[in-house]
């Protein structure tokens, strides 16, 4: 087998990427400008063996992909705002109850209905805070074709590792825009599968982990696992009035995440190395955004560009060493200023300025070079 | 004013005629999409596609022969027309544009 | 000869500045608003009462075009936006306009429980088959065996016969045209519109840009001409007798008008008695 | 060089393919960098319809069409809201029978695409025909990279037709180019 | 002599370490389960491939007590999750367990669409005619006229038919029992669980605690009574009419039983179709 | 009329405080622990000529108190957080679409159904973040069943004021404690309605607004107003492609909040004058920290306690100016660390410190006390 | 193997019996939560509340008469309790705990 | 200073109530202040039921009760659950046929409320005979406060004979403070 370039559109990219990471069961509800993810899953799943089905919602397709986890599969959904607001209930079922799974989020200008055919950026920090009481998710954002290939075979693997469900944050530009892909032989790629329980039934502790993630015992192996929304012990049963389980609990759902930060970190760094201001941007925004930095450093300004693909966990303790180096942070997104909090809370807000778009379009690399030449010169 | 007469009218219709009345056809050409609804289902076969392009780059219907006695004013193609471009208006009532 | 003119008896029910609407040639949703606004025009409602809610889709598009108080919400939330707005505000004529996906799909449980409730609106459901906005998903009435983008290998999901639903969840009105059938069509929102209670008239429609073409009917007016050869009016059947099959008849008419105490009544009622 | 062309036309002319086989050809055959972007309305009915292309050798980071080298349109609606963000020493195609042209206008090539796709027996090939042309005159794409993203965008059965289009506007185009 | 004993039989179904269960002196819950463990026992359902499904309640803590493969999800969700599972897994046999107000208040939606589609797979639901697990709320079941605590002036909402509302729904099969029809029911249960298809089986079910205190009946004994004074069994008949009233006849029974391809089947052929 | 003294919990003291504010419409669905307040409002409504209706689900509840606001009723719901997560995507259109409404969210532990009958403070970051795309609500935090009178009638004025769903963020405790609740005479409450428009139907502009606020004609008053969740122009007419008028909108809605939060800043101070350290704490919470500043104040420490009331929008200006007497900052809340974040990003990480509590249970006097200690002496 | 006897068992008592069969009736009292389905059901009147408290302060059922041969074995009580507290075993059949 | 007090029984005794009355006429008619917090399990289902008061002159923050001053119990589960938080000098108030003593407990207030109150023809009213007693031995809450706050909270034609639980009870618990 060898590698084959194709030319793929965001959305069609990452329903490719799903299907070569082992995705065999989607379920969804159409949204522009998501819908040919689920378009493009209709039609291929069948061709591998996998299922498709159309739910009457998003609330049942997120349902539907947790209990197809459990089923065995890995299992993937795609939507934008509107959707992933209805998801966001069972995305808290998903990480209470440690069920690997994709998200894909292709975001357009919001709030509510807003621009349902254009760009936006502005469920960055929804997709962190979006369901009730404390938990975690991973979330990824590609600004390519290629990286909606890489990203979510990268989602499907760091599912089935963390047990969790991983949002990729594409946005509406990046899902429509076509480029060429590059699909590296099956050999070249990565696969990860989750931990099998590896005792009999009956010392099979479905809810114990000894290095943060249990393994995972599906329906129809003989385990006769319970699973619940509920506070559970180590045995999956509720516990439902002790703190002191609840606190066991929360506190490793949280901390396989947040104390597994420096794995799951994933930056490019663009002329960086002299940099004295830094761009922080990611998707389609760090797209204007090299190009200005290639704007810039042709006239002779010391800027680079801070690209995150992972954004949840978000590197706390990277950008607080950075905020020695650098001398200011300039945040390009496609929302009022979300990362931006996030970059604040590390480096200072003295040294965080932002450039937001309100979303229906994206940053043309002449405002951002304005806007650092505005903020290297100090102003 | 105008609008109530057009009301009166609209009643009027509906109920059964007893000799066969006449119908002024009105046509709103740049609204028209083309559609063909009206030229299909007239029950007098009164209109046709015409020739001209609206602006849109469709072709409005147009009346059969210059002479419209041949409508009979049922109003189908008024309520059918899926983009408020055409209207009727009965010949026994006295003329009356309305707009 | 024909009269060329500027504007449309009809102009004032709509937001005139708001047309040519944004439908597509040969879509079914401008002949529907058309046959709604002459029903308006007839019955004695007075649009200062009357509010339009819609949910989202190319039929929830309508209240954007209606000039009344109007409402365009989110996708399947139309129903209870409504019961809130008729509720809050009793001397309303509230109508929902929407399409089979928003009202059946995401926004079924409103409508079996509004139904059940007998709340007192009226709900006007576009039928085409498909999720037109979208681009021609999958619906919960597209016809066995049909193609659609999230089914391009003919779909396998039994459809939903929404009459048969509306009736089982109480509503106390059912009809269903298609768009062909204009005049009995603009009729039935009549009688819709001048039931109390829960009344809902579905209107098979064509979407030529979404479903029609990926399935033999490119064009709005060949769905029409099929709706002419196939539509067999039965009033009064049991709804449950009114399937609709990809090539098959498709049974029309007025199957439930019955008469039950409503929500609203009920709940005035009951104020009365607990200020007592 | 980044080279940034915009399609215009009207909803059904295939206005959207033309742009992806553009890009497609470029990247795929030609080896070079391409980006195709459909453009979108507030929702797909009718009306209005774009697409646009932009092909570089080096690494295209901004993916939009903002001021276009090449313009085709085929449509007067298109041509009226687009020749005005034409860079100043831009190309113009125009099928010269839907276009009408408004003011002096810099380069200009043209071709009654319609015409000679209703010729060959099928009006919905005209884009076909145009992008031949496209082609023969920018020089931008190798007609073998164009005629190959064309032939594995049809249907079997339509094969010989399209390369006939194809074939067929290339041809004017070089004639174009060469006068 | 009655003989003292450590341990029942049924124990193995059961997580036995989790007896006894939650529920109040009376509750109907208990012998639900009870029939639903008994039918097991007799249907040849290899345990290891069944997984049971619930949502959120009194009833949903099912799956918590059952010893096989068992979801407690959140409320509403147990059906799509379990087409999840179903189709992911097309070798178990799932069953959904769960509450009037899970299935068909907030769950209302998925259980229509499920049953549309005709998943395969068995919903039990016992329908206690009030919101048992959050203190005695008004339910999509409750009786008109009835008391609960957020209808203190007595219910003015018309109660859904659970059974019609499937069978207009799509499912294959239909049937509603009382808790007391210990016998039926659990015939009833093993039909069910053996049928190809979305099949229902709908219990009525006592709720002393929250439900029948503010309704005449204090104890799960006197609800029972009633039943059995006021249940006719009508095989066979129109689901319509087998409405609830308070203080009227209960009509039980099985009342669809029909063959219809599955949505599974359809599409593990369409699998193949594509594949070749 | 004079002031009547009532024994209430904070779910009915809630359910009174909005009935003297004018609700006359509640939509809602039961849930542990709010359902109390549902429960009132079913008994107390129809006493006062208002309807009451209990929806099939938490989606049709919030969808409901929208319709019922333009019905031209104030209207709210009170819900836990699974339903606070379900209402998000309308709470989106209520922001979006300028509708006035209170949402009570009484706050148990999670995530997922997690611990239906015991405390949480977890969904602080959800209240402002759980929709999809940039918006700004108003949420309000009591403490006691005499606050949860107050805070619900100001957050009925609030969302009439602002014209914005306002979230009263209850927890558990609060909403279950019975305590003594004093009803002013009438004539002592201050009520705020809606603005109504002033000029003739042919001249409204529904969105537009000269003070950031526009006025607002409701169903039946003859003015014949669109209303819609996508972008929309000052006339209220969708405009989903123009990104300028995007602009002009989330700008405007976002900033009628963020510009707005001095006026919105609502902060009781306790023993902070001479405070060294400071707690930062609010809802239950506070009630112990207080406990435990007066526990630490008899031992000599210098301690006070910034108890929030209003918490979104955070009060940044007012942390950032502390930051420069404060030394150290202990924030306690019954979450893994969400309010923290915020008071991290205003007064930098190293003055920051987190006493956190995964759910169940408050914080006991002593271990905030134990705490203090620690962090006053510098360990 | 002894459960798999237990479900022979309960598949013979579904075929209606020739001759009255009798049954020997299992309690776990501290399961009882005293809801007297099975007293007021049983077909033969064989059980009643007995005085003693169970652990959780409920009457657990008893026989009424110490011969209990009045019990069919018809398994309703079994069947219908909501807390596995009661099980049956048929006489005939050879004396077999089941725990 | 700062009193709390613990009430235990079971589900149907009535044992929230007690909690909600001692806290409200403690409250609203003597003056003080007064936290009451029901107590929550998993699910309102039967079982062990318990409910806490908090009395005191100054504010009271910390509304729960962690070790309480005065417990009563009515049932043998919640005595053994409860008896270990009370405090060292702290008294336990029990219903005498419920509830056996295990080992030697410190101060102790014994009372057959349950019998009581089916003499009185109602055994529900147990939880108001005990009430009296609590008040009687405690004098924690004055007799007036402690019979309007019943008074309120019990229908009509019931108040005689809650009024007369609570003097019996209450009798009984000046007996034995007088002891
Ligand atoms: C929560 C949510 N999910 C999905 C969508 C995308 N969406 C918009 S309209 C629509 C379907 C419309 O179908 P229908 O109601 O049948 O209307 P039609 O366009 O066919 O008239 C969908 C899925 C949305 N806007 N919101
Ligand atoms: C999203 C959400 N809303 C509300 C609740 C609260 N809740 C839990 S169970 C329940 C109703 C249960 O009623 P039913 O399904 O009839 O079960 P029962 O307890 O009567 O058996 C409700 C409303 C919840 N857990 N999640
Ligand atoms: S009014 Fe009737 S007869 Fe006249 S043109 Fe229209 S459809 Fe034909
Ligand atoms: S029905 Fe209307 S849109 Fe269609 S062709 Fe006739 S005039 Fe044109
Ligand atoms: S897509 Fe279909 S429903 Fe929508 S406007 Fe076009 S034809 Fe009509
Ligand atoms: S509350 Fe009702 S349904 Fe729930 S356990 Fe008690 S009796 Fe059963
Ligand atoms: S088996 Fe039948 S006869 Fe025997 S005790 Fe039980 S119910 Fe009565
Ligand atoms: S049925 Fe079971 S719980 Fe009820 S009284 Fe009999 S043994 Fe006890
Ligand atoms: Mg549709
Ligand atoms: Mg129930």
């Amino acid at each position: 087998m060898k590698k084959q370039i194709k030319f793929y559109s965001g959305n069609i990219a990452a329903a490719e990427g799903a299907l070569v990471a082992g995705c065999r069961f989607f379920a969804g509800y159409p949204i522009t400008p998501s819908s040919e993810i689920a378009e493009h899953m209709a039609l291929r799943l069948p061709q591998v063996g996998g299922v498709f089905i159309q739910m009457e919602d998003e609330l049942a397709s997120m349902a539907a992909i947790l209990g197809a986890s459990w089923g065995g599969a890995k299992s993937m959904t795609a939507t934008s705002g509107p959707g992933f607001s209805l998801m966001q209930e069972n995305i808290g079922l998903g990480a209470m109850t440690e069920t690997p799974c994709v998200v894909i989020n292709v975001q357009r200008a919001g709030p509510s209905t807003g621009m349902p055919t254009l760009v936006g950026q502005a469920d960055i920090m929804q997709a962190r805070w979006g369901s009730h009481g404390d938990y975690e998710i991973i979330a990824l954002s590609p600004f390519s074709p290629q990286e909606c290939f890489d990203l979510t075979i990268k989602a499907f693997n760091l599912a089935e590792e963390y047990r969790v469900p991983v949002i990729v944050l594409m946005d509406e530009s990046v899902g429509h825009m076509f480029e060429k892909v590059v699909i590296p032989p099956k050999d070249k790629i990565k696969i990860v599968e989750r931990k099998k329980p590896t005792v009999p039934p009956e010392k099979y502790m479905p809810y114990k982990a000894e290095d943060f993630v249990p393994e995972m015992a599906c329906a129809g192996e003989g385990y006769n696992v319970h699973v619940t929304g509920l506070t559970h012990d180590e045995k999956g049963y509720p516990q439902a009035t002790d703190p002191e389980v609840q606190d066991r609990l929360v506190r490793r759902l949280c901390d396989k995440i947040r104390k597994n930060e420096k794995k799951l970190r994933d930056i490019e760094e663009y002329e960086m190395d002299d940099a004295e201001v830094a761009i922080v941007s990611f998707g389609i925004s760090a797209r204007s955004s090299k190009a200005a930095v290639r704007l810039a450093r042709q006239r002779g300004y010391k800027v680079g560009l801070i690209r995150l693909k992972t954004i949840w966990p978000f590197p706390d303790e990277y950008f607080e060493k950075l905020a020695d180096e650098i001398k200011k942070f300039v945040v390009v997104e496609i929302n009022y200023g979300q990362i931006k909090l996030e970059v604040e809370r590390n480096v200072g807000r003295d040294k965080t300025f932002l450039l937001p778009k309100m979303g229906g379009e994206i940053h043309k690399p002449d405002e951002i070079y304005r806007k650092i030449k505005e903020v290297y010169n100090g102003n | 004013m105008k609008n109530n007469n057009w009301k009166d009218k609209m009643k009027y219709w509906v109920k059964k005629e007893l000799k066969p009345p006449h119908g002024k056809v009105y046509i709103i050409k740049d609204r028209c999409k083309g559609c063909g609804f009206c030229i299909e289902f007239c029950p007098q076969g009164v209109l046709q596609e015409s020739e001209e392009f609206n602006a849109k780059g469709y072709h409005p219907p147009k009346l059969v022969e210059t002479d419209d006695k041949k409508c009979i004013g049922c109003g189908f193609c008024s309520l059918i027309c899926p983009e408020f471009a055409i209207h009727i208006e009965k010949e026994e009532e006295k003329d009356e544009k309305t707009d | 000869m024909e009269i060329e003119a500027k504007s449309h008896p009809l102009d004032r029910y709509l937001r005139a500045e708001r047309i040519p609407h944004i439908w597509c040639p040969g879509c079914g949703l401008g002949t529907v608003l058309n046959c709604f606004l002459h029903a308006l025009e007839e019955t004695n409602i007075n649009l200062k009462n009357l509010a339009v809610v819609s949910g989202i889709g190319c039929t929830g598009r309508v209240a954007g075009y209606i000039n009344v108080d109007s409402y365009h919400t989110t996708h399947g939330r139309a129903i209870p936006f409504a019961t809130g707005l008729k509720l809050a505000n009793p001397k309303l004529k509230v109508v929902v306009f929407s399409g089979d996906g928003d009202l059946f799909a995401i926004g079924g449980n409103h409508f079996i429980h509004a139904a059940r409730r007998n709340i007192d609106m009226t709900v006007i459901c576009v039928n085409n088959y498909n999720y037109g906005m979208t681009g021609g998903q999958l619906g919960p009435t597209t016809p066995l065996e049909a193609r659609t983008t999230t089914a391009p290998y003919g779909n396998i999901e039994h459809p939903f016969n929404l009459c048969h639903v509306a009736a089982a969840s109480g509503a106390v009105y059912v009809a269903r045209w298609t768009s062909l059938h204009v005049r009995r069509l603009k009729e039935s929102m009549k009688e819709a519109l001048n039931k109390k209670g829960f009344s809902f008239v579905e209107i098979i429609a064509p979407c030529p840009t979404a479903f029609g073409r990926r399935n033999k009917e490119p064009t709005g007016l060949e769905t029409l001409k099929y709706y002419k050869e196939h539509s067999v009016i039965k009033h009064g059947i049991d709804p449950a007798e009114a399937d609709i099959e990809m090539g098959g008849d498709i049974i029309v008419g007025k199957f439930v008008d019955i008469e039950k105490p409503t929500f609203d009544e009920a709940v005035h009622e009951l104020i009365k008695k607990a200020r007592k | 060089m980044r080279i940034e062309i915009k399609f215009g036309g009207f909803g059904g002319q295939g206005i959207i393919l033309m742009g992806n086989i553009t890009a497609r050809a470029a990247a795929i055959y030609d080896g070079k960098n391409a980006v195709f972007t459909p453009s979108y309305g507030p929702e797909a009915r009718g009306g209005a319809a774009s697409s646009n292309v932009v092909i570089s050798e080096e690494e295209i980071d901004y993916p939009y069409v903002t001021n276009p080298d090449i313009l085709v349109v085929m449509s007067q609606g298109a041509y009226e809201k687009f020749a005005p963000i034409l860079k100043d020493d831009g190309l113009l195609i125009i099928d010269e029978d839907l276009v009408k042209l408004k003011n002096g206008e810099g380069k200009v090539a043209k071709i009654p695409a319609t015409r000679i796709a209703e010729e060959l027996g099928k009006r919905i090939v005209a884009n076909i025909v145009m992008l031949g042309f496209f082609t023969g005159v920018t020089k931008l794409i190798s007609y073998d990279a164009i005629k190959k993203a064309v032939l594995e965008s049809v249907p079997a059965r339509f094969r010989e037709l399209n390369e006939e289009a194809l074939e067929k506007g290339y041809r004017q185009g070089i004639e174009w180019q060469e006068e």
